[in-house]
């Protein structure tokens, strides 16, 4: 038990996907077992790691022993912990999909191609992971940096894991965007580390002063943040890097990767940066949120692709995490704001995720994914039908949901700072939701006349997508235990209860 | 967690669950469809009964869960949510029969009765809500959960109906959450109470509590079918006959009813309703529904799209009797709640004997059809006599108290109000009366069933003969302690603590 | 790279340009005016690392920052490089070179001269690391100049074309690299903290796993797509075809 | 500062950066923008090297180098990456650049 409680747990949500990354690489024929069992390994530890952060509040590991400001510091705080537990959840689920996905039973095109994704999927993912888990770890901005890079070029890879053109032209223009994004991101880190000699962020929250300094290595880091996280008007290379992607790859990208980039904007605004931040700044991300949302929600009730219809929900749903910037600028209700945006990520990770796999077999049966077309397709796979349908309802925020619950802390935040505003573009994103959700679901109940000729899909593939759908729709009702792991270490102080209990302030 | 806490959560599940399942058999298992719809149903019916009991004898049944720091899905039971509880679980369990025979070998029964039954659930949640955020909760899930069944058919206008059904009902679940989240920064969580608990804060925010219950209202009127938000009502009726019955007897329509009346009384408090003047208003509201809803039901031939719009108008006495201050007239508007869902279901279920049997749906094809079906007919006789308001049925019952309600508040122009749509119910009822029973068949039936050992198969026949029943039962024995409308004083008494 | 067509895209001058020109203009005043604002002279973390340098088991302190204080961004920068020749792999297949035409004499004859000197200057660089600039990345650059050098003359692509070996190469650096790290936790330290007696052999055993694979790795991007091997082709044949058509 | 080494060659990194962002913007041709990125990367670790040389003591400050080293190394892998993927895309659309077709909707 000891043990259990002592481990350094944070470090091995690194080393294992690492090490699996390797192994994948080199037995290529034992992949899928390894990178499901990776993934098991790291929800366990991450598990492992939550219960630590419970317990004792928030841990920071000095890696090399050094500590700040000569070496990297590990911390692990409530917020670093959800994530570590985003990911690791949605991991595990695509994992066991992946595994059935790229088997090659369900090759869709020829058998070389299939195996040819199988070979690299399961170490790119891997590489992913430790990417993903080593970033939300960070609380050193230059680590933060590799870490982004890591992230960005299994992206990148995987995006074009597809092979076909849209997917090859795709990746390229995300590898660009990324890399750009990266580029302002280091010249940040640089300009910070030669005004104040150090990339930790605890130390630099302390010593960052308002001036031009800090002034233009938040404008570029932002910048560059809001690029890789597709927040409008940076979202354009969103929506075909992640509907031509296979569809374990696009539920990992629009679930976990984007929020990657975004957790950093979240660590700079509201910690390193908290003293430089003002008011008109903030309300610039928050009107881009609401472009976001509208425009996103436009396209996905114009597109007819499925899957882009689920990519350009990704880019409107980006778009209420930004509401967070105005939103807590108010320090009344800066916490409640904090809790739903945190929520809001979660929620949308697992209904996204589930979204994506279900929109996958709807493909994988049809070989399409024309929205038109899918009339047959959803009855023959009531399953998957039932995931989407369950995802949407997260997604449009309808309760008993995740979704519900971290709109109703953002809108209890949004109506009690008397932002009316934000509260009112809610609402509208809401109905907008609904549109795009039931634009697909209609299909379930058209009747037809003839049996389409279908592929059949796997059970695994059918639960794995309803299971993750099924888990945004109880967040709704477990909301209480990720609040109070959130509560650990907040850089939001939670101004009284009182924001939380409501009253007007 | 006692047995209290347990039964209201079975109440819950006993239909909850059934629907779950419901989802997994496989399409062609109808004898376990079947018992199981049966087992829940009746389960249902028994448990509630078992409740009745209990509330009757001031016990209060309550559940809670803690979903976020002051925010809690609280289940209880009190007299009002048992009226709607009990009216529910009964017309369910009639209902579901009627459903059983009337979708025999028609395709995706499965889905139909999982969502069925998760409907009903959802309408149970509703009444046993002890809040407004678990109101709110339930409120959508029926929604969702009616969507499917107003889409069943899949044709493009059925699919149409649904549409516009979710675009009204979502927009009007997105202004109760507005005005929820509003009222719950303003005053906290409020839960429901005999009285209300808003007293205090109507005296502070007097303006923000009035334009919260503005949207309240709003929210809610796009279910109660309040003009102008009604739209949604007459198309919905492309569904198939039981949907209907859900739709305007049942679940949805009553659920915005419901709601209003919760608001009036158990949140804001009748009084403090009275002292924001927002009585009045709603009042208004009201009668002009009623008016509206039966003038245009006059020029419907389409049957059940005239039965549609007369739920337009019948729903509003509810809404109407909430808004006059006074334990009488109250006493009028919720047994209306009971009333109105009998003899409305009376109506839908005949009004689907008819089409099924003789495929008969227009009124212009209803002469003669009394002779065809008499049974039918005859309940369909009791429930329409009901709704115009003949002595001694049920629908006199409301009225009466309705408007000695109005004259004890000194509301006379509400007498004017029953008076014409008494008048236009009759003008657009009796007609089809008249036709039915004193008219002779002209031509063959539009598309006529071979003819069984009765007019139409029993499982058909049953439930609208049982409702009726009900209907002139709730008449005749109006005085009897158990009787809605001895309920209902039990409700009045207490929220105007008599 | 086969990209006949003309790299002058002067593209005319449109609105579009003058507002990207201008924002890039303003950016540049932007960080103009930061960086102006800079304090003149500061010492970093000068101090602190000349003082730990004892304990970093190098005397020359960038290797020692590299290493040893940051020595977690290596690790991951490692994992990077393998990424990159992971990704280049997934998406593309090593175009057979135009191998025919045998490569001139005076080549050949220059690799074989110069090969030897590159080890040694291989294994220079990488000892001097420790003292002076030089270590792991100078020499994976030189040794894979070296393989590429080995490729052009038309030799080495048999040892390429052993996958197996190549891709075990590939990853001993990471290997290696986790492996120190794990030991380091086994005897109770922290991730990476090197017991300082042994800091100088455990980095330059790092170092050498390393330099092959950045070697390796290098030689890989040069190559610029995964081995014909036994190794999945089929990627859209299609495009491939085209390529070769273009080329 | 008064205009010395470091501030000079600082000042040229963020000559650099602009420069090279401005070509990213401005061309089509992919081999252009991959180049555009190399300036660019060029220009942020010459602006460190120039901070590390602030130091007065007896060495520069050692930690911007390793940012560089590490720095080079991942912009390497990039434009590694960067230029097969261009290579593919010529192979599949013809051109070495980006189509600018819409989402494909």
């Amino acid at each position: 038990m000891t043990f259990l409680e002592t481990a350094p747990w944070m470090i091995w949500t690194v080393l294992l996907p690492l090490c699996a990354g390797i192994c994948t690489f080199l037995f290529q024929r034992a992949a899928p077992w390894l990178g499901v069992a990776a993934a098991l390994g790291n929800a366990l530890a991450v598990a492992a790691l939550a219960a630590q952060v419970l317990r004792g509040g928030s841990l920071r590991y000095p890696v090399g022993g050094w500590g700040v400001p000569l070496g990297i510091d590990l911390r692990a705080d409530g917020l670093s912990t959800l994530m570590l537990a985003m990911s690791a959840v949605i991991g595990v689920a695509v994992s066991v999909y992946a595994a059935r996905y790229f088997s090659d039973e369900d090759a869709e095109d020829d058998l070389e191609a299939q195996r040819h994704k199988r070979a690299y999927f399961w170490p790119l993912w891997m590489f992913l992971l430790a990417g993903l888990n080593g970033l939300f770890l960070s609380a050193d901005i230059f680590h933060l940096y590799v870490t982004l890079e890591l992230l960005g070029f299994s992206a990148v890879s995987l995006a074009a894991l597809a092979g076909q053109r849209a997917a090859l032209v795709a990746a390229m223009r995300y590898l660009l965007v990324s890399l750009l994004g990266s580029l302002c991101f280091l010249f940040g880190v640089a300009l910070l580390y030669a005004a104040y000699a150090t990339v930790d962020v605890t130390t630099l929250a302390g010593l960052a002063k308002a001036g031009p300094i800090t002034w233009t290595a938040l404008g570029l880091m932002t910048g560059g943040l809001l690029m890789k996280s597709a927040v409008f008007p940076l979202h354009f290379w969103l929506p075909p890097a992640h509907a031509n992607a296979p569809a374990p790859v696009s539920a990992l990208l629009s679930a976990l990767v984007v929020k990657a980039s975004f957790y950093i904007l979240l660590r700079l605004w509201f910690e390193l940066f908290r003293g430089v931040v003002t008011l008109p700044a903030a309300n610039f991300l928050g009107l881009l949120g609401a472009a976001a949302i509208l425009w996103g929600s436009f396209q996905a009730l114009r597109v007819r692709r499925l899957k882009l219809l689920v990519a350009y929900s990704t880019v409107a749903q980006l778009g209420y995490l930004c509401l967070l910037f105005p939103l807590a600028q108010n320090a009344g209700v800066a916490f409640t704001a904090w809790s739903g945006c945190i929520y809001f990520m979660l929620a949308h990770a697992c209904a996204k995720a589930a979204m994506f796999l279900a929109a996958g077999n709807m493909a994988h049966a049809a070989g399409h994914d024309r929205i038109a077309g899918l009339d047959g397709i959803t009855q023959a796979l009531p399953l998957s039908v039932t995931a989407f349908m369950l995802a949407g309802i997260s997604l449009i925020g309808l309760p008993p949901s995740g979704g519900f619950i971290a709109k109703w802390m953002l809108l209890k935040a949004a109506i009690a700072s008397g932002q009316w505003g934000w509260a009112l573009l809610m609402l509208a994103g809401s109905l907008l939701a609904a549109g795009y959700v039931m634009r697909v679901l209609r299909h379930a109940f058209t009747q037809v006349d003839k049996a389409l000729p279908l592929h059949r899909v796997p059970r695994t593939m059918e639960w794995t997508a309803a299971g993750l759908a099924v888990l945004a729709v109880l967040l709704g009702l477990m909301a209480a235990r990720p609040l109070a792991l959130l509560r650990i270490g907040a850089p939001v102080a939670d101004a009284a209860v009182a924001a939380v209990e409501g009253g007007p302030r | 967690m006692n047995l209290d806490h347990w039964l209201l959560v079975f109440i819950l599940l006993s239909s909850f669950t059934t629907g779950l399942i419901i989802f997994f058999l496989d399409e062609e298992a109808h004898r376990l469809r079947t018992f199981l719809n049966l087992l829940g149903a009746s389960l249902k019916v028994i448990l509630v009964g078992a409740m009745i009991a209990g509330v009757h004898s001031n016990h209060v049944y309550e559940s809670r869960l803690t979903l976020l720091p002051g925010l809690d899905l609280v289940l209880r039971a009190d007299a009002m949510s048992v009226l709607f509880v009990a009216l529910s679980s009964v017309l369910w369990l009639v209902t579901t029969l009627y459903a059983v025979g009337y979708l025999e070998g028609a395709p995706h029964r499965s889905r139909f009765f999982g969502f069925f039954s998760i409907c009903v659930s959802a309408t149970t949640g509703v009444a046993l809500s002890g809040n407004l955020i678990t109101f709110l909760i339930f409120y959508e899930l029926l929604t969702l959960s009616t969507y499917p069944l107003v889409a069943h058919r899949g044709t493009e206008k059925a699919l149409k109906a649904g549409r516009n059904y979710l675009i009204y009902t979502l927009s009007g679940g997105a202004l109760l959450l507005l005005a929820t989240v509003w009222l719950h920064t303003l005053a906290g969580p409020v839960e429901f109470s005999l009285g209300g608990k808003l007293g205090q804060a109507a005296l502070e925010h007097g303006t923000e509590l009035t334009i919260i219950f503005a949207l309240l209202i709003a929210g809610l009127g796009v279910k109660a079918a309040l003009v102008p938000l009604h739209g949604w009502l007459p198309q919905a009726m492309v569904a198939p006959a039981p949907v209907s019955a859900l739709l305007h007897a049942v679940a949805v329509v009553k659920a915005g009813a419901f709601g209003i009346v919760r608001v009036v009384y158990d949140l804001y408090g009748v009084r403090t309703a009275q002292y924001l003047g927002v009585l009045p208003p709603l009042a208004a509201v009201a009668a002009f529904t009623i008016v509206y809803g039966s003038a245009r039901a006059l020029f419907q031939d389409d049957l059940k799209r005239r039965l549609a719009f007369s739920t337009v108008s019948q729903v509003s006495f509810i809404v109407l009797g909430t808004a006059i201050f006074g334990p009488v007239a109250a006493l009028g508007g919720l047994v209306h709640l009971v009333h109105q869902g009998l003899m409305k279901i009376t109506l839908f279920f005949c009004a689907g004997n008819l089409a099924e049997a003789l495929g008969v749906h227009k009124v212009s094809e209803m002469a003669g059809v009394g002779k065809r079906m008499p049974w039918t007919m005859a309940a369909f006789t009791i429930g329409a006599l009901g709704m115009i308001g003949v002595p001694p049925l049920a629908g006199f019952v409301s009225k009466w108290y309705l408007g000695t309600g109005a004259v004890l508040a000194g509301d006379y122009w509400v007498l004017a109000v029953l008076a014409v749509s008494s008048a236009l119910n009759a003008a657009y009822l009796l007609p089809i009366l008249h036709a039915a029973w004193f008219q002779e068949q002209q031509g063959p039936w539009p598309r006529e069933e071979t003819r069984g050992r009765w007019e139409t198969r029993g499982m058909l026949l049953l439930p609208p003969l049982i409702t009726a029943g009900l209907v002139l039962g709730a008449g005749l024995l109006a005085n009897a302690p158990f009787s809605p409308l001895g309920w209902v004083r039990l409700i009045s008494d207490r929220e105007y603590g008599l | 790279m086969s990209a006949p067509e003309p790299m002058a895209d002067h593209a005319r001058f449109t609105p579009a340009r003058l507002v990207t020109l201008l924002l890039v203009v303003a950016l540049a005043a932007a960080l103009g005016w930061a960086v102006w604002s800079l304090p003149a002279n500061s010492p970093g973390l000068t101090g602190q690392s000349l003082e730990q340098l004892p304990r970093s088991g190098v005397s020359n302190p960038v290797t020692a920052a590299v290493l040893n204080y940051r020595g977690y961004d290596t690790l991951l920068e490692i994992a990077v490089l393998l990424l990159a020749v992971l990704g280049v792999w997934s998406v593309a297949k090593a175009e057979p070179r135009a191998d025919d035409a045998p490569a001139s004499p005076v080549l050949t004859a220059f690799v074989r001269l110069a090969l030897p000197v590159i080890i040694l200057v291989v294994g220079y660089l990488l000892w001097i690391g420790s003292f002076a600039p030089g270590g792991a990345f100078q020499a994976g650059a030189v040794l894979a100049g070296g393989g590429v050098l080995l490729l052009l003359s038309g030799g080495g692509r048999a040892a390429l074309a052993q996958e197996g070996w190549l891709r075990i190469g590939l990853v001993l650096g990471l290997a290696v690299f986790i492996a120190v790290a794990v030991g380091t936790m086994a005897v109770g330290g922290k991730l990476l903290e090197y017991p300082p007696q042994h800091a100088g052999t455990l980095i330059l055993l790092i170092e050498s796993a390393a330099l092959i694979s950045i070697a390796l790795t290098l030689v890989a991007l040069f190559v610029g797509g995964r081995p014909p091997g036994r190794s999945h082709r089929g990627l859209s044949e299609a495009g491939e075809r085209k390529d070769s058509d273009e080329s | 500062m008064s205009l010395e080494p470091a501030l000079f060659y600082a000042l040229a990194g963020v000559g650099l950066f602009a420069i090279g962002l401005h070509a990213l913007f401005a061309y089509a041709h992919l081999l252009r923008k991959i180049l555009a990125l190399n300036v660019m990367s060029g220009g942020v670790f010459l602006f460190l090297i120039a901070i590390a040389s602030r130091s007065a003591g007896p060495v520069p400050d050692p930690v911007p180098h390793a940012m560089v080293l590490t720095g080079i190394v991942v912009s390497v892998c990039a434009t590694g990456l960067a230029l097969v993927l261009a290579n593919r895309v010529q192979a599949t659309t013809g051109k070495m650049q980006l189509p600018d077709e819409g989402d494909g909707a």
